[in-house]
């Protein structure tokens, strides 16, 4: 049986792997993609709290499918944003957006 | 009925000023003079009512209104008429009155007639209420008010420059000395808790010898102001630049007596501190021939007048300081008349040379101008103690108090500088209406006053004359010391018995004034070139007398550039520079700060989410930080 | 069992972290789409373990068939399979490197060595209990959640239909 | 709670401090005629002024009791009430307020050009955040007067000031501002402490507050923030260098009132606070403060004595001035106490004066720079007049208001302490060197411009103007007695509350050290 | 479940509405979309007077996932309020900009919905739906002009800022919820406090709540997308966006750290004290160098935020309610102001050169007279004049923070206060003393009659509630009685 602590670790190195991605690529479908990843991180810790606690048990995978559809929400209006910014100024680097600053 | 009177006396001119005024430009114009010397005629008449009052021996001492109530400080508007007041009140009431007279003719046609009437009916009211007063804020308050008086007179002329320097000097010279007076005054009210004279001498007694030195010169110090004593005696020669009459009047016969007539108000203090005393009589004898020395050379017809003004003022405090008290009175009254008889006199010789004040440029005028001359001989004789007039009276009691008082080096001083007075005042004489006219033109033209001129000059003539005789007889015991003996009883030295030692010492005053003279008329008829030999050869010490020690210079480099460069050192570096710089240094400062997170702002989201994550970190170090 | 659980979780864990950091770094965007699914799949493997079917189930759906395929309309609609060589990682990529690295491996070591009081024998609610929390307990969120759904279509029309104009 | 003292019959206080706010309302809707809204700003100015006589006229003076008390609840849940009171001080001041107001409707009758509307509005507002400061007896009240009155003095100086209005207002404002702000923690904070226990509401009210105690670390710290907020309105040196330019820049009515009114505020807020609250602190600090009001004398006279501008002079002459009003307060005993009172009277008439004096000669000349100047008397002879008269009277000339004010304030501060009273002095000598020089420079010598001769000289809108500044600054130099019977009572409440803190000032520098961590 | 439905009327009117303003829309032509808002508005105060007549009964419904209190009263109230007015200013801007699209309103409402459920939400999971409700519409309310680049932009920015840290608040619940094995406030706040539970985990969750609520409300170092954000969102919409979420977010954050780690406030006061000075900071220094308004106004309300959390840890200090309360008064004034300055940027809109800068600005005073004097009580209201609701807001925010013993950092707030009056001083400085460069002109469609009421009412709240706070301060400590009770 492999104990919550380890869950949790995994949920932490996908996290920042997720959060490395975001700060790194320029890219904003993929920009958009690794935050999808960091909440399937989240995910991971919520559902291994969930299976490991006496208590609350279920209430963790409850709150995973609100994530879920949220997640699913949020990427379907980041993709909208991407194609809106691709259509205005026919890039996706997000750095080519910095009209505003100072 | 004295009590009216009393309140008449400054009141008239009071009113009159206002009148004067406020309707004078529009409405008086030329006839300004009428109110004026009316008002003045009865207030010398009620003054003379009044010493009429004290001379029977009524007093009177009356609180009008409270004035200022602070907690304990409590001062009122109130009247103190004695003796002192009565002498102070004769000299001043009287030459008033013939100054008032005197000006209608002098300033005729000036474009400001009326303001000249209203300023010297200020000035009677002020110096009414000056010697009036029975407190010493009321001294303070009214000697403030002369000096207004006089900053305005001396500047009447303003369009001249120097006229306009010369107000403005004298009122701050007299600043610096009030200085002294104010904080002597506080001094008083802290050490006794009031500020009336009978309060202040009645519990004299009480005040710690320290305490009543600081006060007495402190006092003092307003008493130099205001008498133009060394070192404050600077604004008085340049005050000559106002009108003749005010000379006369204010800076001759009446306000500058006003801190002799404050130190004699306060002999019951000074008799209390010998340091005080001696200081007074140091003071006033070094100003009378220090002044006097300055006199000897100097070519302004006027200014040799203030110059022996100074001098002689000296003396009135040497007398205080030495003890002899009525002495310093008595050659205050006598040096009220002569004094102002021939600053008149003066007057008369400028108006008649058509404002030609420098001597060298007269001469052989007392042909022209014979009133005006045997006026003038006659004052200069009084001041320079030819004997059996005024001058020679009572600079003889100030002479003889000194040496009776064991001050026989003042007295010694005071000898040289009579010699020296003689000599100046008969150089003037010489100069001005002996020998031939230096100047043509202005002789031509040269030219009697009119009558409301030449009436005062006589009837200043004759106190000059006959004051010495009527109040000074016999030697120290004359008339004024009976008088006066009330005011100084508590202070007054041991008897002393007139004796042949004394007469001896009045011949020998007399003597010297002679001396003078004789001297003068060497120097200036007898062998005319001798003055230029004599000033060669001893060439430092003439340049220095001519050009007045360079007192004025000294004050202007240690104390007046220095000032304004201070002035504009503060302005110019602490202000604008330290205040101001850290002011907008700091709002540099926020901006700066925000310049720095600027760059933080790049507009580039993706290190924003980097400055996100970090500053998460940064919280877990801070966390971190805080418990370990 | 125990070790068989273990096994897998491992293998797991290395799916899902090779292909999300596959993800980051495959320069062609449809190979780090594919890379995410491959890290998606691996979370639901992650689901089972755990022994939420359901979970898992609905990952593959969602994330997979839903998400997923989201992103890889994106990625053709824009026609954009490779960027700018140049453009691919943001000049900060190599200064988060160390710094992610190492605050998320000081973050895997607090949260792996924790004593979580709760911890006991893995629990395994039924899909029945989940249910009748999520309508129940949690009716509330859940009809909003509907209106999250309608936002995101909204936002979807007003930010990327055509219009004439 | 609800408190009304019957003394007059309506509540004339809150009509005194309100009339001007619903005229300035009224005159904002009478936009472009400007008849109508001058004639109100006339009216409300006049009437207030005629409600402030009736006020002393229908005040006890031989009381130190607080009077005309009205007092409803504000916010209660906060311990705010609306609560009004006054006392002789108060008085004192309300008439300055109104009668300087009145003064100015004529003053600026033809010398604002643009948005003339909005001026008298703001004038009308100014007027009512300045009586309501002197009225309030709620401390949040008295903050919210406070800082109501800056807004449209910064107003008048940045719409309707000089070249460099900008920068002047901004910085009156920046000033001011940071000093409240302190204020503002201090007041909350000792409203704070006074509760009786944690769950009360907090106390604003002064009554109360007046007899609440503190500890010494509070006193010292609220005293200083309290007095940094007042000192930089007094303007106390080092806090002043925004007076110069606020005034240089400022309209001549703004200038008239800042100086005529405001500064006087700083003082009324040091003794209707500082003293009152902090007893312990203020024997302690009150010896440096006495310094920084010495240093304020000298430096403001040495600095007035080079300035260029006449106005800059004047308002650097302010700074000298006030140093006297402090100077005589902190000297802590009921002369000083008086003498600084009177000052503030005072020198609200004669620097008001002096700067509609100043505002004329600008309206004739179109210059302030001295070095311009010369030989005016000769042109304007009843400006002359004027100019003496004012600048004799600030110079502390006796007979007139200056000299009462400034000697009562030296005398108390000799009482205090001798040496300091004798620097202090200097600055008498250096105002009557600043004030004669600048006469001379600028009314006497020759004429520059014989052109000036055809410029008419003061009209009888200008004289009656200063005239009653004029007969006031007489009325107080000849009689004080009738202003001076006003403060005596308060002024010996004060001595009386600070008389048991006088003996126990021990080493104040060792004590503010040790209690400076005390707050934090 | 009648109940249930009773407590959450307001709501359900929003949706409907919502749902027929987004029904009706496709129908009506351009011009007749312009009534549109008043749909949306009536919504509004109807929801409002539903929300008020739930004052006198506690409501803790849906098996206690929402609570309808005093404390979710206020703060709905004061939400629907800054709906109705952003739709107030809406109307014209978007009629001018040609993008008047019944979407938006329904965006308005939606974001509406989010937040009363973040202020009302006693569970974890609830408010991560009204968040997440919330966050998506304000992305798209930010890009909602999609042919403007800036609007996209801000978008964008919006968005993956707003993604990543709805992930560490998400990570930090899921954590919360792993120690405490339950989803409810109370629950988890009473597991946390009884204990044990271990620190290093607990730790790390507050940090990353915190973090993720600093985004949301703009506290630095979380804040950088706020200027942008708000520069390149539509007027109306920046306003909203700056008023709106912060509130919410705000209720939030006083359950999160009261109810649930209120035993833990060793923990987070030092980190929020930090978080609240460099607020400070950054806002005051940083908006000192703006000359675009709207960035201003961003900056300046990342300041307030900062004084904002100065109660928050007024709160935290041993859960004194005038902490509390003063928190909640600080948003209702700052709602006013805040839109009303927005909207005073709206309106200037009509001239059309108008580009939000301050040169824009200049000469405002005579042009625009009532606009810039209103102007200029939001300003003087920023900066905590009295007797404006900024004043009185910052005098009861900082009578907490001194009474909580935090002297100090109330002067520092003063401090960053002064620093703020010079940049809000400049708008007036602007405005009315000094001159335009070119005349203004007004455009066709210049008067509004929505604006022109909105701005009444920001205008009327900022004077009204400077003068007679009293109903206002009773009813924001009525409302943290109950949240305190325990």
């Amino acid at each position: 049986m492999t104990p919550l602590q380890e869950y949790l670790a995994l949920s932490m190195a996908l996290f920042f792997i997720g959060t490395w991605g975001v700060v790194a690529r320029r890219n904003i479908i993929l920009v958009v993609m690794c935050i999808e990843l960091m909440l399937n991180a989240i995910n991971i810790a919520l559902v291994a709290f969930s299976n490991y606690s006496p208590i609350g048990g279920g209430r963790g995978e409850v709150f995973v499918f609100f994530v879920f559809a949220l997640a699913a929400a949020e990427a379907a209006i980041g993709l909208a944003i991407a194609i809106a910014m691709y259509r205005l100024k026919e890039k996706l680097s997000v750095d080519d957006l910095d009209e505003m600053k100072g | 009925m004295m009590k009216t009177a009393v309140l008449l006396i400054p009141l008239l001119p009071l009113a009159s000023f206002i009148i004067t005024g406020l309707f004078g430009k529009r409405y008086f114009k030329e006839k300004s003079q009428y109110l004026s010397v009316a008002a003045v005629a009865v207030s010398w008449l009620l003054s003379i009512y009044l010493i009429i009052q004290v001379e029977r021996g009524e007093e009177l001492s009356w609180q009008v209104y409270s004035w200022i109530a602070a907690g304990k400080f409590k001062v009122d508007i109130g009247f103190l008429v004695d003796q002192l007041t009565a002498v102070m009140l004769l000299v001043v009431s009287t030459v008033g009155f013939m100054v008032h007279v005197y000006s209608i003719g002098y300033m005729k046609g000036d474009g400001g007639y009326y303001r000249f009437f209203a300023y010297l009916n200020l000035f009677m009211f002020s110096m009414f209420m000056l010697i009036l007063g029975n407190n010493f804020l009321m001294l303070y308050v009214f000697w403030e008010a002369v000096g207004l008086c006089s900053y305005l007179l001396i500047s009447f002329w303003y369009t001249k420059q120097s006229a306009a320097n010369a107000g403005t000097k004298a009122f701050l010279v007299n600043r610096v000395g009030d200085f002294g007076f104010g904080l002597g005054i506080m001094l008083i009210f802290v050490t006794l808790g009031t500020l009336s004279y009978s309060g202040v001498f009645e519990n004299a007694g009480r005040i710690g010898s320290g305490t009543i030195t600081a006060i007495c010169l402190l006092l003092f110090m307003g008493a130099m102001g205001k008498s133009a004593q060394f070192p404050l005696h600077v604004w008085l020669p340049d005050a000559m630049e106002g009108p003749t009459p005010v000379s006369s009047l204010i800076h001759a016969a009446t306000m500058v007596n006003a801190g002799v007539y404050m130190v004699a108000r306060s002999s019951p203090l000074f008799h209390q501190s010998h340091t005080a005393m001696f200081v007074v009589a140091l003071v006033g004898t070094f100003t009378a021939i220090f002044a006097a020395s300055i006199g000897l050379v100097q070519n302004d017809i006027k200014k040799v007048l203030a110059y022996s003004t100074v001098s002689q003022l000296g003396y009135m405090f040497a007398a205080l300081g030495v003890g002899a008290w009525a002495a310093g009175m008595f050659h205050l009254v006598a040096h009220g008349f002569f004094k102002g008889l021939l600053f008149l006199c003066s007057g008369s010789v400028i108006h008649a040379v058509s404002g030609e004040q420098d001597m060298r440029k007269m001469g052989g005028l007392k042909n022209k101008i014979k009133i005006t001359y045997w006026t003038f001989v006659i004052g200069a004789l009084a001041i320079s103690g030819f004997p059996g007039l005024a001058g020679f009276w009572s600079k003889d009691s100030v002479l003889a108090g000194a040496f009776n008082g064991g001050y026989w080096y003042f007295w010694l001083v005071g000898l040289i500088a009579a010699f020296m007075t003689a000599f100046y005042m008969f150089r003037l004489i010489f100069m001005t209406f002996h020998g031939k006219p230096r100047d043509v033109e202005l002789y031509s033209h040269a030219h009697e006053s009119p009558r409301s001129m030449t009436i005062p000059l006589i009837v200043l003539a004759i106190p000059s004359v006959l004051i010495g005789l009527v109040l000074g007889l016999p030697p120290e015991d004359g008339h004024i010391d009976r008088f006066l003996e009330p005011v100084f009883e508590a202070v007054k030295g041991e008897a002393h018995h007139f004796g042949a030692l004394d007469v001896g010492l009045m011949a020998l005053s007399a003597g010297i004034g002679l001396a003078g003279i004789f001297l003068a008329w060497v120097f200036y008829i007898k062998r005319p070139e001798l003055p230029e030999k004599a000033g060669a050869h001893v060439g430092v010490l003439y340049k220095a007398a001519l050009n007045k020690y360079w007192i004025d210079e000294i004050y202007f480099a240690l104390f007046i550039n220095p000032v304004r460069a201070l002035g504009r050192g503060l302005w110019r570096w602490v202000d604008v520079g330290i205040i101001d710089g850290f002011v907008n240094g700091s709002a540099r400062f926020f901006r700066g700060v925000g310049m720095v997170l600027r760059p933080a702002q790049s507009g580039k989201i993706q290190a924003y989410m980097f400055s996100m994550l970090l500053g998460l970190l940064a919280l877990l170090l801070v966390y971190l930080a805080l418990t370990i | 069992m125990g070790d068989f659980n273990q096994f897998f979780f491992i293998l797991l864990s290395v799916v899902i972290l090779v292909s999300a950091a596959c993800v980051v770094l495959f320069k062609n965007l449809i190979y780090s789409a594919l890379s995410m699914i491959g890290s998606f799949l691996g979370v639901a493997g992650i689901y089972i373990l755990l022994h939420a079917e359901l979970v898992a189930a609905a990952q593959v759906l969602i994330y997979v068939g839903a998400i997923s395929v989201l992103v890889i309309f994106a990625i053709m609609l824009t026609h954009h399979r490779t960027g700018d060589l140049s453009l691919y990682f943001h000049k900060q990529a190599w200064i988060a490197l160390p710094v992610c690295a190492v605050a998320g491996i000081t973050l895997m070591v607090i949260m792996g060595s924790a004593a979580y009081n709760a911890v006991g024998e893995a629990q395994n609610p039924t899909d029945e209990n989940i249910a009748s929390l999520l309508f129940n307990e949690y009716a509330f969120p859940f009809e909003l959640v509907s209106l999250a759904l309608l936002v995101a279509m909204i936002g979807a029309v007003i930010l990327a239909k055509k219009e004439k104009s | 709670m609800y408190e009304f003292q019957e003394q007059i019959g309506f509540p004339i206080l809150t009509v005194i401090t309100f009339l001007p706010a619903l005229g300035g309302l009224a005159v904002l809707f009478a936009r472009g005629k400007p008849n109508v809204y001058k004639g109100i700003t006339l009216a409300v100015t006049g009437v207030n002024f005629l409600l402030s006589l009736v006020l002393i006229q229908y005040f006890d003076r031989y009381t130190a009791t607080m009077q005309f008390v009205e007092k409803v609840p504000w916010i209660s849940s906060l311990g705010i009430s609306y609560h009004m009171a006054v006392d002789g001080i108060s008085v004192l001041l309300i008439m300055l307020t109104t009668l300087l107001s009145l003064i100015i409707v004529p003053a600026s009758w033809n010398y604002i050009k643009d948005r003339e509307l909005q001026f008298f509005a703001a004038f009308l507002f100014l007027e009512t955040g300045l009586i309501g400061v002197f009225c309030a007896r709620d401390l949040f009240m008295f903050y919210v007067f406070w800082e109501v009155m800056l807004i449209p003095m910064y107003f008048i100086i940045g719409v309707w000031g000089g070249p460099r209005r900008i920068y002047a207002a901004i910085k009156f404002f920046l000033f001011t501002f940071a000093g409240s702000l302190l204020m503002l923690i201090a007041i909350v904070a000792i409203a704070y402490l006074a509760r009786s226990n944690p769950f009360a509401t907090p106390v604003f009210d002064m009554d109360l507050l007046e007899n609440a105690t503190f500890s010494y670390q509070v006193q010292v710290l609220a005293f200083l923030a309290f007095f940094i907020a007042f000192a930089v309105k007094v303007p106390m040196w080092p806090l002043h260098t925004w007076l110069p330019d606020a005034h240089v820049e400022a309209p001549t009515a703004g200038s008239v009132i800042l100086a005529g009114v405001m500064l006087k505020v700083g003082g009324y807020g040091m003794l209707r606070l500082c003293i009152p609250l902090f007893p312990d602190a203020v024997v302690a600090i009150a010896p440096y403060i006495l310094v920084l009001s010495i240093i304020a004398i000298v430096y403001g006279a040495l600095v007035s004595l080079v300035q260029k501008d006449l106005k800059k002079l004047v308002a650097y002459s302010s700074v000298s001035h006030m140093g006297f009003v402090t100077a005589g307060i902190f000297a802590l005993n009921i002369v000083g106490i008086e003498g600084g009172i009177m000052v503030m009277f005072s020198h609200g008439l004669l620097t008001g004066a002096l700067f509609l004096m100043v505002g004329f000669l600008y309206e004739r000349l179109h210059t302030r720079e001295i070095s311009e100047m010369g030989g005016l008397a000769g042109p304007f002879p009843v400006m002359a007049a004027f100019f003496s008269f004012f600048a004799l009277a600030s110079l502390g000339l006796p007979g007139l208001s200056g000299f009462v004010g400034e000697f009562l304030s030296l005398v108390g501060l000799f009482t205090y302490s001798k040496p300091m009273a004798a620097v202090a002095s200097i600055g008498i000598i250096l105002a009557a060197a600043y004030l004669l020089w600048m006469y001379q420079r600028v009314m006497f010598t020759g004429l520059r411009d014989q052109k000036w001769y055809k410029v008419p000289d003061y009209s009888l809108r200008e004289i009656v103007s200063l005239a009653p500044l004029g007969i006031l600054a007489v009325w107080a130099g000849v009689y004080p007695n009738t202003f001076l019977q006003l403060i005596q009572p308060p002024a010996a409440r004060l001595t009386e509350k600070m008389a048991p803190y006088m003996a126990e000032s021990g080493s104040v520098v060792e004590r503010i050290f040790a209690s400076l961590g005390g707050l934090f | 479940m009648k109940q249930d439905l009773l407590a959450i009327m307001p709501e359900i009117m929003l949706i409907a509405t919502a749902v027929v303003i987004l029904l009706v829309d496709p129908l009506l032509p351009v011009d007749g979309r312009r009534g549109l808002s008043w749909l949306g508005i009536a919504a509004s105060v109807t929801a409002a007077i539903a929300t008020w007549q739930l004052r006198d009964e506690e409501y803790s419904v849906f098996s206690h996932s929402i609570a309808v209190d005093k404390y979710s009263i206020f703060f709905k109230i004061l939400l629907l309020v800054v709906a109705a007015l952003a739709m107030l200013l809406s109307e014209k801007y978007l009629f001018l900009k040609k993008r008047l699209l019944g979407d938006y309103y329904a965006l308005i409402l939606f974001a509406t919905i989010g937040m009363m459920v973040m202020a009302e939400a006693v569970d974890l999971i609830t408010f991560f739906v009204g968040l997440e409700l919330m966050a998506l519409c304000s992305y798209l309310l930010a890009g909602f002009f999609r042919y403007q680049e800036r609007s996209v932009e801000a978008g964008m920015k919006y968005f993956l800022t707003g993604a990543f840290a709805s992930n560490f608040l998400l990570f930090g619940m899921a954590i919360l919820y792993g120690l405490a094995g339950s989803t409810n406030y109370q629950e988890i706040g009473d597991a946390i406090r009884l204990g044990p539970v271990p620190s290093g985990p607990l730790v790390i969750a507050i940090v990353l709540v915190l973090a993720g609520f600093a985004f949301k409300v703009g506290a630095a170092p979380f804040h950088n997308w706020a200027p942008d954000v708000y520069q390149g969102a539509p007027t109306p919409a920046a306003a909203f966006l700056a008023v709106g979420p912060k509130i919410a977010a705000f209720a939030a954050i006083l359950k999160f750290f009261t109810i649930m780690l209120g035993s833990q406030e060793s923990t987070w006061v030092p980190l929020m004290i930090a978080v609240a000075i460099l607020t400070m900071i950054v806002g005051a220094t940083m908006a000192l160098l703006q000359k675009d308004l709207k960035r201003m106004l961003a900056f300046s309300s990342i300041g307030h935020v900062g004084y904002l959390l100065l109660a928050v840890i007024a709160t935290g200090s041993s859960g004194r309610s005038i902490g509390m309360s003063s928190v909640l008064f600080y948003l209702a004034a700052y709602t006013f102001m805040n839109m009303g300055a927005f909207g005073v940027l709206v309106h200037m809109t009509n001239h059309s050169s108008f580009g939000d800068t301050l040169d824009d600005i200049a000469g405002a005073g005579k042009s625009f007279p009532w606009a810039a004097g209103i102007m200029s009580l939001f300003m003087l209201s920023l900066t905590g004049v009295p007797p404006t609701a900024g004043f009185l807001a910052k005098f009861y925010l900082f009578s907490a923070v001194v009474d909580a013993g935090y002297a100090w950092l109330a002067v520092v707030g003063a401090l960053f206060s002064l620093v703020s009056a010079f940049f809000y001083l400049r708008v007036i400085v602007y405005m009315y003393m000094r001159s335009p460069e070119q005349e203004l002109e007004m455009s066709e469609d210049g008067k509004s009659w929505d604006l022109g009421l909105g701005l009444g009412i920001a205008a009327t709240g900022v004077i009204v509630l400077g003068i007679l706070p009293a109903p206002v301060v009773d009813a924001a400590q009525n409302a943290v009685v109950k949240l305190l009770g325990n």
